[in-house]
Order: C-alpha cells, then sequence, then structure tokens
C-alpha cells in the first residue's frame, strides 16, 4: 500500500485528479458570475419579440429550461458534482433533452482531428527548419525564416484566417471558400475509404493552415534557439571528432537533446488544442467544439460550458502525463521521475 | 618506448581567429614529430593555444578559425603518408578516430546525455565499418582493461556514471578503432586526485599493451611528467621549449617554463610555497615584440624585448 | 568547463563581469557585431521614435471626419494616398495618425506586463528551486493549475465579467496567467546551478539565500531571463490584443489594438480599401515583434559572449 | 431515422401516384441563403421547445415560416392581413371572436389541414403559458376548416388579432397525444401552479419527433443539416408547392463575419445580417445589389432618471438638440442608419399610419440646434466654464460614464459618436465599452448613468412601437427590485395625473382606429416632450440581392420593403413564385 502511494504513477493520476478538480470548481463558479444566464437570454427573446410581459416571458422560459436561477449556486455545485462521480455531465441547459457528453461526443472529434493534425505539421515541420536555422546559422535559410517566423507569429491567428479567406479565397480566387467550409461534404459516407479521407482532409484545409502558419513561427524560433544551446555543448564536439555522419548528429545528439525543453510547451499545446480553436472554427464554419464553445458562452449553456471546460482540462492534464512519459523516454535522466543520475 | 618512426609530423603550423577587434595569432609557427609509441605532453596555460592546435589538427576549429600555414603530416600503419590539412569532410571523417581519436576533458558533458553507452559504441563503430558485434566485443574489453564493470557499463546512461567512470569510458572509446594517434585534453582535470591516479594508471598499462602514440594536453606538469616521454611547454602560440621529460623537468631553460613549475603544487612543498606567475598572457592580436613573455618574465633583459634569446639551461630551485 | 573552453578564453580577453562593468563601449560594440540584431535595434529604436517623438509632429485625428465622405462611397474609408500614406479610417481620420498616436499605450502595456511576468516568474522559480520542499510543491503545483485553465477559453468568460479600467491592471492579469512557463524554466535552470560546484560552495559557506540567487543564480541566467522577458512582451502584446477583441479592457483611441478592434467589427478585411486600417495596425505589430526579435541576438551576445563565434 | 424517411418517401411516390393534382416534379433552382442554425444533437424537430425549428437557434423567424406557416402575412404599407394558411379571417360582428377558415390543402404527409391543427397548437401553447391565451378563453373547432378564437374579456383587439394570425400551426398528426393530456388537464381544472402542469410542459419540451411535417412547400429532416449548410427540401404537398420555384433552400450557417466572403464569391444570394458599410461597398462593387429593409429598430440613448441632471427635461430636451442625429446615424451603420425625425416614439415609417394627424403637427423634431440646446441649458441653471464645459449653480461638470455594448458595432457606433458630440457641446462624459449582457444586466438594474438599447421594434401595432424601452427597461416591465431607468411612469401632465404605463397598454386595444391614432398620438406627444430617452436612429439592414442568381426583388422603394422580417417582403415574393432563378 505504501509502495502504490509513493510510485510515481499514483501521484501523478492523484495529482492530476485534484487539478482537474480544481479547475472544474473554479470555472463552475467563474461561469455563474458572468452578466446574464440562459433563462435571462430566452427571457429577453421572448419579451422583445413575442410581447409578453417580463414576468410570463419568465414563467415560460422556466418550464423550458432545466434551469432554476434561484437555486442558490452551491447547492447547484453540490448536485454538478454528484453527478459528475457518476460520469453523468448533465443535460444542455438550452436544449433540454440533450445530454452534454452526446454534444462532446459529437463536436470533440473534429477539433482533435484537426488541431492535433495542424500541431503535428506545425511541431515537426517547425522543428525541422528550426534545427536547419541554428545549424546554418547567419545563413541564409536563417535569415529568412527569421523573418517570416517573427512576422507570421505577431500575427493574431484570426487575422490570418480572415487575410487567407479574403484575399487567397475572395480577391485571388484561388481558394474555393465555401466548398471548403465545415467538416465534411454532405452525401459523403463515412468510413475508411479514401473519398470520405481525401474530403475530411479538404475541409481541414482552412484550420489547419491557419493553425499551422498562426504556430509553426513559435516552434521555428523555439527549436532555434534550443538548437543554438545544444550545439555548444560538449558532446556534440565530442561526437563530430569520433567522425559520426552529420546525418546521424544532426538527429541523434544535436536534435534529440534540443527538442527537450520543447516537450513541455508542446504538452501545454495539446491542452489548448480544444480550446485555442474557439474563434477559427466559428469561422471557418467547422464542427469541432470550440465553436460549440462560443455558442454555449453565447447562450449561457452552463452545464454545456462547464462539460466543454472539464473536457479541456482532462485534455490538459492527459497530455501533461503523455509529455511527462514522452519526456522520460527521450531523456534518461529524468525517467520515473528522479533525477537520481546527478551525483 | 619510441620506436623512432614518426607517426605524426607538424610543420610550423600557424592558426588564427578572426574576432571583431582583429586577428588573434592563437599559434604562430609551431612545429613537433610525434614518434610511434611517444607521449608528447602540451603543458602551458589556458589560452596558450594548445587546445587550438589538436583542434586544429582534427578540423574542428571554430568558423573563425584558421590555418594560416603549415603541414601536417600523418604516416599510416601501411607506410602511406597523408596529408592531413588537405583531408577533404569526409575524409577527415574517416581519419578521425581510425587513425587519431580525442579525449575532452569535462568528462561529464562529453556524453550525450540522451544516449546510452552502447548506443555511442554502435554510432563510432558504425561511422567507420566496424561490425557491430566485432564493437560489443572489443568495447568489452577495453572497459575491462580500463577497470570498468563492462557489461553494466554497455548498458547504462552517462548520468548513471560517475566522473571517473565516464572519464574511463571515454579513454575505452578512444581506443576502440586502435589509433595510432589518441589526443588527451587535460583528461584529468574535472575528476578528484583519486580517480586521477587511477586513471593515468590505466593509460600507462594501456599504452604498453596497445602501443598507441599520445599527445596529451594539460597545465598540470606533474600529471604531464608522470606520463610523458616529451614535454613541450607552449606560451602565447608558440612553443617555447621542448625536450624529453627529464630534460625539460629538471632543467627546464625556459623562464615560464620554471614559472610553471613553481606553480604546480607537490606533495612535498605546502601550498604557501606556492608561487604563481605575476601578470596575464599578452594580447595576440597584438603581440608584443622580442620574446613574448619578457613582460612577466623575472629574467627579462633589453635583449628580451627586442629578439627571442636564446635558451639556456638552469635547474629548478 | 568544456572542449573549446580555452578557444574561448582566447577570444574573450576579459570574462563576462569584466565585459558588463567594462561600461557602455563593449555593450555598443557587441550591438553593432551581429547585422541582424542590430538591424533589430535598429527596428526598436525606429518604433520608440515613432512612438515618442512621431506624436510631436504628426497631429492626431481623433474627430470623425464626414466630410471626406466621396461621392457615391458608402463609408469613409479609403485607400493610402500621398496625403495619407495609410489612407482612412472608418471615421475618415488618417490612419497615420492613428499608428503614431496609437503605439506607445500597447508597447507601455506590454512592457510592464513583460516586466512584471518575468519579476514573478524569477522570484517563484528561483524561490522554488532553491529552497525546494513543500514551497517548491506549492509553486508547482499553482503553475500546473494556472496551466490546466485553458486560456483563451477562460479569457471568453474573463471577457464577460471583467473590464479592467486600467492598464496595469491588465498586465497584472497577464503576469498571472503567463508566469508558469518562465518559472518552470527558471526553476529547472536553478536546480542545475544549484547542482554545480560552485553553487554548492556558496551554499556550503552559508552565504545567504539573497546573496546566492543575486550573486551567483541570476549572472548566470541573465541572458536566459532578458531573451525570455522579451518573448513575454510579445506574448503579453498577443494577449492584449486578444483581449481588445474580445472587448475586455477599456476601449479608448488611440491604440493599435482599438483599430484592430474597430477594424474587424467594420468588415474592413472584406473591402480592400479599408484594409487599412486593420492591416496598418498588424503590420506595425509584427515590424515591431521582429525587431524585437532580431535584437535579442544582440542582446545574447551582450550577455553570452560564449555564442559571438556562431559556433 | 432513414427507414422513416424511406416511408415518407414511398408515401410521397404514392401520393404522386394517385393524386394527378400533386404530380409534379421539384423545381430546378437552389435558394441559396443563410442562418446561424444549431448543429444536432442541439438542433431537433419539436416545434414547441428551445433548439427546434421554431427557435433563433433553429431555422429562425424567417425560414421557419416556410416550412411551418402561420395563418396571414402582414402588409406594413397598408395595415392588412393576406393569407397564407388561412383563406379568410376576421372578427365576429360583436367582436368577440376571431374566426379562421383553413385553406383546403394537405401536409407534407397528405393529411389535410384541418381545424383541429389550431386547436391542437394552441392547447400547448397554454400549458407553455403563450401571451396569446393572456387574450383567449378559448379555441374551438367549429368544422374541419373553421376555428374559433374566443376572446376572454378584455383580451379582444388588434393585438391579439395579430398573435392569432402569425402563430404557426403545428400538424397534429404529430402533437395530437400531447395535446390531449393539456386538454385533459384544462378540464380538470389545473393551473401552471399545480405539478402536473409542470411535468405536462417538461415533456412537451422533451418530446423528440422522428418527422417534420411541414404546411409550407419546404422541409427538412436531421440528415440535412450539414457542418456548413442545411437543405430545405420541397415537397409536393403543400398549398404553396406549384408556386414556388426552388427545390432546395440552402442555408449557410455562420453570422455576419463568415458569411461575408460567402457572399462575395455569389454562395449566397440574399441574407439578411447586418453588414457594416465596408463591407456594403465591397458587396456594391461586386456588382450584388443592395436592398434597404428595416430592422425595425434604432438605436436610443437612455438615462438613468434618478442621476442627476437627466431628471431635469430641459437637459434631456437640450441633449437632444445638442446631437446631429444624421451624422449620428452615418457612424451606427453607415447610409443603413436614418437620423430619428419624427422623435415620436415610433418608427418614422410608422408616424402616419400610427399617429393622428393633430398630433404628427404638434410634434418637436429636435433639429440639431446647439443654439437652442444651449439656451435649454441655461433655463436649467447651467452656464458654461472656461474650458466650454457646462456647470450647474454649485460648479458641477455633468460628469458621467456611458455605458455600451462592446459586441453590437451598430449601438457602440451610435454611442461612441454621441457621447463625442455631447462631449463637444460642453458635457464631461466617459464612455465605457462592456459585454453586451454585462449592458442589458446594468441597465436592468438601474446601474448606469447613460446607456444604449433599441427602441421600437419589429411589431406594427402601436403599444409594442412604443413599448421598447421606456416599458422594457424600466422599473413597470421589470422584474421586482429592477428598476432600469426609473422613469416615473405616473405623474401629473398640463394638470392632470396620467399612468404613462397604462396608456401604452391601452393604445391599441378595442376596434376603432381613429380612437387608436388619437391615444396613440397622446402618447407620442408626452415622450416628445418629455424624452425620458432619445431616439437617435433607425437602422436598416442592406440585404445583399444577388441579381446574377436570384431574380424577382421589385425595384427600390417598393411598399413591400416596409416591413422587417417577420412580414418579410422575400417570404410573400418567394411563396409566389416571383423570386426565382435568374435565367429562368
Amino acid at each position: 500500500m505504501r509502495k502504490l502511494i509513493r510510485s510515481y504513477t499514483f501521484r501523478t493520476v492523484v495529482q492530476g485528479l485534484i487539478t482537474i478538480w480544481a479547475v472544474m470548481t473554479f470555472t463552475f463558479f467563474l461561469i455563474r458570475l458572468m452578466p446574464g444566464n440562459p433563462a435571462q437570454i430566452k427571457i429577453d427573446e421572448y419579451v422583445d419579440r413575442y410581447g409578453m410581459s417580463e414576468d410570463q416571458a419568465r414563467q415560460q422560459v422556466a418550464t423550458l429550461f432545466n434551469y432554476d436561477p434561484d437555486q442558490p449556486v452551491f447547492e447547484q455545485y453540490v448536485d454538478y458534482l454528484s453527478d459528475l462521480v457518476r460520469f453523468d455531465l448533465g443535460r444542455s441547459l438550452t436544449s433540454t433533452e440533450t445530454p452534454v457528453a452526446e454534444q462532446i461526443l459529437r463536436f470533440l472529434p473534429w477539433t482533435l482531428f484537426s488541431v492535433g493534425l495542424a500541431l503535428l505539421v506545425a511541431f515537426s515541420l517547425g522543428v525541422l527548419v528550426g534545427l536547419a536555422m541554428a545549424y546554418w546559422r547567419g545563413g541564409l535559410l536563417d535569415n529568412v525564416m527569421t523573418v517570416f517566423a517573427s512576422v507570421i507569429y505577431a500575427i493574431p491567428d484570426y487575422i490570418i484566417a480572415l487575410l487567407l479567406i479574403m484575399v487567397a479565397g475572395v480577391q485571388l480566387k484561388l481558394i474555393p471558400v465555401g466548398e471548403l467550409y465545415g467538416g465534411s461534404t454532405q452525401g459523403i459516407e463515412p468510413g475508411f475509404t479514401v473519398e470520405y479521407i481525401l474530403d475530411l482532409l479538404k475541409h481541414a484545409f482552412l484550420p489547419v493552415f491557419t493553425y499551422v502558419l498562426a504556430t509553426i513561427g513559435g516552434w521555428m524560433l523555439t527549436m532555434k534557439s534550443s538548437t543554438i544551446s545544444t550545439l555548444g555543448e560538449d558532446y556534440i564536439t565530442v561526437a563530430r571528432a569520433r567522425g559520426l555522419p552529420e546525418r546521424r548528429l544532426l538527429t541523434a545528439y544535436v536534435g534529440r537533446n534540443a527538442m527537450l525543453p520543447l516537450m513541455t510547451r508542446l504538452a501545454i499545446s495539446i491542452g489548448f488544442v480544444v480550446g485555442g480553436s474557439a474563434i477559427i472554427e466559428t469561422l471557418f464554419l467547422y464542427p469541432g467544439l470550440g465553436r460549440n464553445l462560443v455558442l454555449a458562452i453565447g447562450l449561457r449553456d452552463y452545464t454545456t460550458m462547464q462539460g466543454i471546460f472539464l473536457v479541456i482540462a482532462i485534455s490538459v492534464v492527459v497530455s501533461n502525463i503523455l509529455a511527462d512519459l514522452l519526456y522520460g523516454w527521450l531523456d534518461p535522466r529524468v525517467r520515473l521521475g528522479g533525477d537520481k543520475g546527478t551525483e | 618506448m619510441a620506436d623512432g618512426s614518426v607517426v605524426l609530423s607538424v610543420e610550423d603550423i600557424s592558426i588564427t581567429y578572426t574576432t571583431q577587434r582583429g586577428i588573434v595569432q592563437a599559434v604562430s609557427n609551431v612545429s613537433f614529430d610525434l614518434h610511434a609509441g611517444e607521449t608528447l605532453a602540451l603543458i602551458g596555460e589556458s589560452g596558450c593555444g594548445k587546445s587550438t592546435i589538436v583542434l586544429g589538427l582534427i578540423g574542428l576549429l571554430p568558423k573563425t578559425g584558421k590555418i594560416t600555414t603549415g603541414k601536417v603530416t600523418y604516416r599510416r600503419r601501411d607506410g602511406r603518408l597523408i596529408d592531413v590539412l588537405g583531408l577533404n569532410k569526409e575524409q577527415m571523417r574517416q581519419f578521425l578516430w581510425n587513425e587519431c581519436s580525442m579525449v575532452f576533458q569535462g568528462a561529464l558533458n562529453s556524453l550525450n546525455p540522451v544516449l546510452k553507452i552502447s548506443s555511442m559504441i554502435y554510432d563510432t563503430a558504425r561511422a567507420h565499418g566496424m561490425r557491430a558485434d566485432e564493437a560489443k566485443k572489443r568495447a568489452l574489453s577495453l572497459f575491462e582493461k580500463v577497470r570498468l564493470d563492462p557489461l553494466r557499463v554497455f548498458n547504462s546512461y552517462p548520468h548513471e556514471l560517475s566522473g571517473g567512470m565516464r572519464q574511463r569510458v571515454l579513454l575505452a572509446t578512444a581506443l576502440l578503432l586502435r589509433p595510432q594517434v589518441v589526443i588527451m585534453d587535460e583528461p584529468t582535470t574535472a575528476v578528484d586526485i583519486l580517480t586521477q591516479r587511477s586513471i593515468i594508471k590505466v593509460l600507462k598499462q594501456l599504452r604498453e599493451e596497445l602501443n598507441f602514440s599520445v599527445i596529451f594536453i594539460s597545465h598540470d606538469l606533474a600529471v604531464a611528467a608522470e606520463i610523458a616521454d616529451t614535454v613541450a611547454t607552449m606560451y602565447a602560440g608558440e612553443i617555447i621549449e621542448k625536450g624529453p621529460v627529464s630534460e625539460v623537468f629538471y632543467r627546464p631553460r625556459h623562464a615560464y617554463t620554471l614559472g610553471l613549475l613553481e606553480a604546480a603544487p607537490r606533495l612535498s612543498t605546502g601550498a604557501e610555497e606556492l608561487m604563481s606567475i605575476p601578470g596575464s598572457p599578452p594580447d595576440l592580436i597584438d603581440p608584443p615584440k622580442g620574446c613574448k613573455f619578457h613582460m612577466r618574465c623575472r629574467f627579462v633583459t633589453d635583449e628580451c624585448k627586442t629578439t627571442k634569446p636564446p635558451l639556456q639551461a638552469s635547474s629548478p630551485t | 568547463m568544456s572542449a573549446s573552453a580555452d578557444v574561448r578564453a582566447v577570444l574573450s580577453e576579459k570574462s563576462l563581469v569584466q565585459r558588463l562593468s567594462s561600461g557602455t563601449r563593449g555593450t555598443v560594440r557587441a550591438l553593432l557585431r551581429n547585422k541582424a540584431g542590430f538591424l533589430g535595434f535598429l527596428g526598436v529604436m525606429f518604433f520608440i521614435i515613432l512612438t515618442t517623438l512621431g506624436p510631436l509632429v504628426i497631429p492626431y485625428e481623433g474627430d470623425p471626419r464626414l466630410d471626406r465622405l466621396r461621392p457615391g462611397a458608402r463609408s469613409l474609408f479609403a485607400p493610402p494616398s500621398v496625403e495619407h500614406p495609410l489612407g482612412l479610417d472608418v471615421k475618415g481620420r488618417d490612419v497615420l495618425s492613428h499608428i503614431v498616436h496609437g503605439g506607445g499605450p500597447l508597447i507601455l502595456t506590454a512592457l510592464e506586463a513583460g516586466i512584471l511576468t518575468t519579476i514573478v516568474a524569477v522570484a517563484l522559480g528561483a524561490a522554488a528551486g532553491l529552497l525546494g520542499g513543500f514551497i517548491d510543491q506549492i509553486i508547482s503545483a499553482a503553475s500546473n493549475f494556472i496551466l490546466t485553465i485553458p486560456q483563451f477559453p477562460l479569457l471568453l468568460v474573463l471577457a464577460t465579467i471583467v473590464t479592467f479600467d486600467n492598464r496595469l491592471g491588465m498586465a497584472l492579469l497577464l503576469a498571472v496567467l503567463n508566469w508558469p512557463t518562465l518559472m518552470r524554466a527558471v526553476r529547472a535552470q536553478v536546480m542545475s546551478l544549484k547542482s554545480r560546484d560552485y553553487v554548492e560552495a556558496a551554499f556550503a559557506l552559508d552565504l545567504g539565500l539573497w546573496h546566492i540567487t543575486t550573486r551567483e543564480v541570476l549572472p548566470n541566467m541573465i541572458s536566459y531571463i532578458v531573451v525570455n522577458m522579451i518573448f513575454t512582451i510579445r506574448s503579453a502584446m498577443y494577449f492584449i490584443i486578444a483581449l481588445m477583441f474580445l472587448g475586455l479592457v477599456p476601449l479608448t483611441e488611440p491604440d493599435w489594438g482599438m483599430m484592430i478592434f474597430i477594424g474587424k467589427q467594420q468588415g474592413s478585411l472584406s473591402n480592400p480599401e479599408a484594409a487599412w486600417m486593420l492591416l496598418a495596425p498588424v503590420l506595425a505589430i509584427a515590424l515591431f515583434q521582429l525587431s524585437l526579435v532580431l535584437f535579442t541576438r544582440s542582446l545574447e551576445e551582450v550577455f553570452n559572449p560564449r555564442l559571438r563565434q556562431g559556433v | 431515422m432513414k427507414r422513416i424517411l424511406l416511408i415518407v418517401a414511398l408515401f410521397a411516390l404514392v401520393a404522386v401516384g394517385f393524386a394527378p393534382a400533386a404530380a409534379q416534379d421539384a423545381p430546378d433552382g437552389i435558394f441559396p441563403g443563410t442562418w446561424p442554425y444549431s448543429l444536432p444533437p442541439t438542433h431537433h424537430l419539436n416545434l414547441f421547445a428551445a433548439g427546434g425549428p421554431h427557435d433563433s437557434t433553429g431555422i429562425g423567424n424567417f425560414y421557419r415560416q416556410l416550412v411551418v406557416m402561420p395563418f396571414g402575412f402582414y402588409r406594413w404599407d397598408s395595415a392588412t392581413y393576406e393569407g397564407l394558411l388561412a383563406e379568410s379571417w376576421g372578427f365576429n360582428e360583436d367582436n368577440t371572436k376571431y374566426v379562421v377558415t383553413i385553406k383546403e390543402g394537405t401536409w407534407s404527409d397528405g393529411t389535410p389541414l384541418t381545424a383541429n391543427d389550431a386547436v391542437v397548437t394552441y392547447a400547448i401553447g397554454r400549458i407553455l403559458n403563450w401571451a396569446d391565451w393572456n387574450y383567449l378563453s378559448d379555441v374551438v373547432a367549429v368544422d374541419d376548416r373553421t376555428v374559433e378564437f374566443i376572446f376572454n374579456e378584455t383580451g379582444a383587439g388588434y393585438t391579439a388579432e395579430r398573435l392569432i394570425m402569425k402563430t404557426r400551426i403545428a400538424p397534429a398528426a404529430t402533437y395530437q397525444a400531447l395535446a390531449d393530456e393539456a386538454t385533459a388537464l384544462i378540464a380538470a381544472g389545473k393551473t401552471s401552479d399545480d405539478q402536473e402542469w409542470t411535468d405536462l410542459a417538461t415533456k412537451i419540451a422533451e418530446f423528440r419527433p422522428d418527422v417534420l411535417l411541414a404546411s409550407g412547400p419546404y422541409t427538412y429532416s436531421l440528415e440535412d443539416i450539414g457542418d456548413s449548410y442545411m437543405t430545405l427540401h420541397w415537397q409536393p404537398n403543400s398549398i404553396y408547392s406549384g408556386s414556388v420555384q426552388f427545390g432546395e433552400i440552402r442555408l449557410w450557417q455562420g453570422e455576419t463575419e463568415s458569411t461575408t466572403p460567402l457572399v462575395l464569391n455569389g454562395d449566397i444570394a440574399w441574407a439578411t445580417n447586418v453588414y457594416p458599410p465596408a463591407t456594403q461597398q465591397a458587396f456594391v462593387d461586386a456588382g450584388i445589389r443592395l436592398v434597404n429593409v428595416p430592422l425595425g429598430y434604432g438605436a436610443a440613448l437612455l438615462m438613468q432618471h434618478d442621476t442627476y441632471p437627466f431628471n431635469i427635461k430641459e437637459v434631456r430636451q437640450a441633449m437632444a438638440y445638442a446631437i446631429d442625429r444624421d451624422e449620428n446615424a452615418f457612424f451606427t451603420n453607415g447610409f443603413g442608419a436614418t437620423g430619428t425625425e419624427y422623435m415620436a416614439g415610433v418608427l418614422d415609417t410608422m408616424v402616419s399610419t400610427l399617429l393622428d394627424a393633430d398630433s404628427i403637427a404638434k410634434l418637436n423634431h429636435y433639429d440639431f440646434d446647439v443654439d437652442r440646446a444651449a439656451e435649454l441649458m441655461e433655463t436649467a441653471g447651467f452656464t458654461r466654464d472656461a474650458d466650454g464645459k457646462w456647470v450647474d449653480a454649485e460648479g458641477k461638470r455633468i460628469s458621467v460614464e456611458y455605458k455600451a455594448p462592446a459586441e453590437f458595432a451598430d449601438f457602440l457606433g451610435a454611442s461612441t459618436n454621441a457621447v463625442e458630440q455631447l462631449n463637444e457641446f460642453g458635457f464631461d462624459i466617459t464612455l465605457r465599452a462592456i459585454p453586451w449582457q454585462q449592458t442589458a444586466e446594468d441597465i436592468r438594474q438601474g446601474n448606469f448613468q447613460l446607456s444604449v438599447w433599441s427602441w421600437a421594434g419589429g411589431n406594427p401595432l402601436a403599444s409594442r412601437q412604443f413599448f421598447g424601452p421606456i416599458q422594457r427597461f424600466n422599473y413597470v416591465g421589470l422584474s421586482d427590485g429592477q428598476k432600469g431607468m426609473n422613469f416615473p411612469m405616473e405623474f401629473e401632465y398640463n394638470g392632470e395625473m396620467i399612468n404613462l404605463d397604462a396608456l401604452i397598454n391601452d393604445v391599441s386595444s378595442g376596434f376603432d382606429r381613429d380612437a387608436q391614432a388619437q391615444r396613440a398620438g397622446r402618447v407620442a406627444l408626452i415622450l416628445n416632450d418629455l424624452m425620458p430617452f432619445i431616439p437617435l436612429n433607425i437602422i436598416s439592414a442592406a440585404q445583399p440581392f444577388n441579381e446574377s442568381i436570384l431574380t424577382g426583388a421589385p425595384a427600390d422603394g417598393d411598399p413591400l420593403y416596409a416591413a422587417p422580417l417577420d412580414d418579410a417582403w422575400m417570404l410573400k415574393l418567394l411563396l409566389e413564385g416571383v423570386v426565382r432563378p435568374a435565367g429562368s
């Protein structure tokens, strides 16, 4: 038992659970501090559109929504928590028959696919280019790419998205914007068919391209500076003296060591997979969780928001654990979480 | 030990660095011969150019460094002569470790932290066309020779080994491909005195068993005296004195060598009796005329300021 | 200790400390040495001059100029012309005047945020690394917590709850959200420095925590910290604009962020003639950040002579 | 799902085979429009629950009328109804009932339209506390196609008529069972306070029909809801199936920003979003026609009447004079907004219809006049200080905060400009942009000094025009404890105690149009004089109408363009087949 409590895995899991709980609690109370509530927003709509009195609208909304604005917040919290331990995320407040879990299952894969793909592309490309930039420091590639990376890094992603649509799509007619919107083309049967996968990639192009542009500069610059400091390490000189071929030197000696500091960043980025996509998904009509979150925030759909925040918190914690494992795999010094090697 | 034939001949080599302040004459007109089985110690203060020479020899000078004059000839076991400075990149890569390997100072940082010792052995072997199983066999026997637990070390990561163990791993790795020349750059500075002793002991044994030449770089005369056959003292980029170890050690002719000897701690003397050489090395961008040591020399004469006076025998106090 | 230590010793006739104390001449020389870095330095200077002296030369156009409505046009936007090199904005005002007058507030806030973040991160990172134990655990847990909260959604929610009336408050929020990354790096560096001989020696000599931190740990990290601060300033800028984009911060003109906010709201990207109101501040920010990045190269050289040779 | 669709399709085929009258193919054209619909699982097919086709998150208040139709369409220009589902309609002789005869026709599944559909709809609506039931005591089917709406004692009037005529009638085939339960509850004498009532309401909200039966010419299933667009399919059995010219209505998802490129690229041919002036310009440059249609509201400057000096009438009047409303309108929505002319509390376009001529003549137009404004300020006891700012007898400036919603470009533009103009005139106002929900909340709570919200509205009745913001954001229309603008509604006016709240509620009651106009005129004059809020402008949407894809939009200035979205011109012209694919 004691061994279990002391074991690294156990500690990590407990820590993760505590973090998830803390974030969940924090967001629970935070979102209830937001002005307006789901009922009020519907009430406003009824008052404006159907000419009901405020009280009448309030009554009707009460029959439509699962939400009692007068219930004390702490009671709501206890209710939510007790549902949660039974893995019940509750139902959407604004669409009473819709389980939150169902919504998440419907939208999460799209976000995971598009942002995950973008992360993969941006990370691997960025790391490769950053490595090359550092290796041929001061060369043409380095100079051109530094300018490119710094400029692109400075432009917010939604502006990249808008420029992409307006310039490449509308003015130059390079991209058939409407055709690329959405997650997949209606009528193509989902499945492991070439046609469907190509269609998925086609529709993911706009968001993926935007994410890649928006993040690759950061990867390039970080990898470059990390590589420069690795290149100064003795074991690189030693390896070179041993007559190792450049390729082996670049991969196993420079690249692998230079990538280590990037792993923490990668973990953080994975955590932002869900949350960071909100505006882009809205712009490109991509059916991901981010767009759904924006909608839920607009409607003050507390349970849906709560569910999405929970998913985000879990994904961050899990990705942190994964990154730890990956880090351990890449850097034997931190394996099993100990610094025991240093004397 | 030296059988007379010259393995490595360095003639009139000069190396400069380009810096923003101007050109640094890091090494000027250095010549020496390394005989088969000989151990040559290059000694001098930090910054005297001793490491620059060896980096120049193995083609690992930083981009700003340049060999301006000189010729380096290496004689292979089959008798063929190689113009080392004329090697192209790939030939140099082949030359390294096959013919000439190096043990760096700072064993702590000389090993790639993310690879096992075995991977580094295999990497080195593969780079030079040695078969993996042969490399392993060879490495294990070398590890045994340097008094390591062969299998354990072979499967370890660097951080799992102590400093002395790492240094011995480096030593063993240097001999993996049976090079004729091993360059050792202050191999014992980063380890404690006991480890230092044992490494030197191991080195001596290995040299007897495997018969290779050593260029031993150190600022520590005592260590050099223990292992070297020949000693060359360097100062401000020049070899100022060269000779058999007993000659130089007991009858240093240059005031600087004398100074170094006096600065070295010995078991017989207390710390308070150590003398240090006053001042610091000259600016190599704009080197002084005459003997470069004259500003710090206690035997300085007016002649020293314009020309290099010939070396005269003396004896250490 | 390293393989090329001797090379370095040859090259750097003075140690780092001497270099820093040798005064401005050495620093200026280090700045000039790297061409790209110098370009960055010039860029940073350009923006400083633009935002400090520019306003003295170019008057600010704050009031709407309906009189500039061109016949047949549905909006006051205008493309660049000789008279207005960056065109006119949604209210018919000179975009250039807004670029000149609107940079200061944004840069200043980002600077404040960068400095605050760095102070918090370095202080906590040093504390966690040096003291270890319980304090380390608390700080690490707090950083985990903040890193786990998704920042953008958090901002989406915060945007509806909080309105920051002053820029210092905003800088503070950014510091609160941004410190963990740098803190982790500082902590790791401190831990590794701590294990090195001379810091251990300092510990053994019982020199006191403050001394160890300021004299032993920080000087060794200064290059890292300064470069990181520059990067924090960049990310602070990004966040401020995101906050403005969401209407979380006081929408006071002139400000580059406000130009982006209004430009976006007024659909200026949909019309090439109107795009300058949005593109001009975006380009200004991008160029400023590019200058900062390039400038860090020179800074690296000032603080870290080891890099000078491009090894 | 698939199977049911198949059955429906089969049924339709059979119907086609057996009924030669309905034997026709779907028209070819695709109508590309846009609406920010929600995606399943939130989107469902229950007409009575949030998230369904009738909800704003469903397909919204324009397109839903093409699927499930109301009785009538209101002509704002002539104040008359045109029948959609209704063949005839009107009050009975003694105005105790409203009698509607439904046209002979069928639902999309072929079942006939009957009076029972209306009875079922209203039975469920009653459980959901529909506003209609404020005016009704019962809804009765007299025969197969005639339904009588029986008013309660105070209910008869044009307000009730509009509710009845605009309510979309749901199919009994789907909702009969729920309606039966509702009827049983009513018969048992239950009220909305009873648990059974609440339970039934919940049951209604949770009901999820598999098929959306349509009375209009289009329908859709959940499979038709795509990520980027959804498709409303033509169905052959509607009264209008023969006249519409489009086989599909394609609704692109998205708000203004994401639909802009689609409009520019010709993917969307008609959009109802409010596009900013620069975008409108881009549309015009791309050769897309813009059709100006009022949204039915405008931006109004609201005052919190507990705040000195906004409790002084002269100060409010001075503010009305001091703002150039045409300039303000331009910065609100470019040419898509006009400065308010009559300052009457009802839309300028409605003034002549709703108010009596005498009152119209007496309205003060508050034409931009800073001198007149200055006079009024002096009357109120203010003088200008050295900086030209107004100070009162105690030397205090009018230093107040103006809260505006950051997300609403039009309201924010109006506010920024109003603040600029008033400060120019000598006020000392600070603008604070905050999230719109917070703005609404602050206004409701009375936690503001100056702010902005909409006035008038998309309802042609005078009482509803007057409603906002004077009733909606004032203590009279809010829940307990919220004071809003806190403008006193009971006060002495011209020597007479009046209750403005009651006056407004009474404006549209009864059947005497002249009396209504006189009552409305009286309210308008009071508002015009007291200026409890300043109606700055009236906003219209420049709807892009791409004539290379669609044809049939009348020339500019056509009276059909007078109505906002609920009674949109497009509804009538689409159903009648006037709007059709270009080139057909």
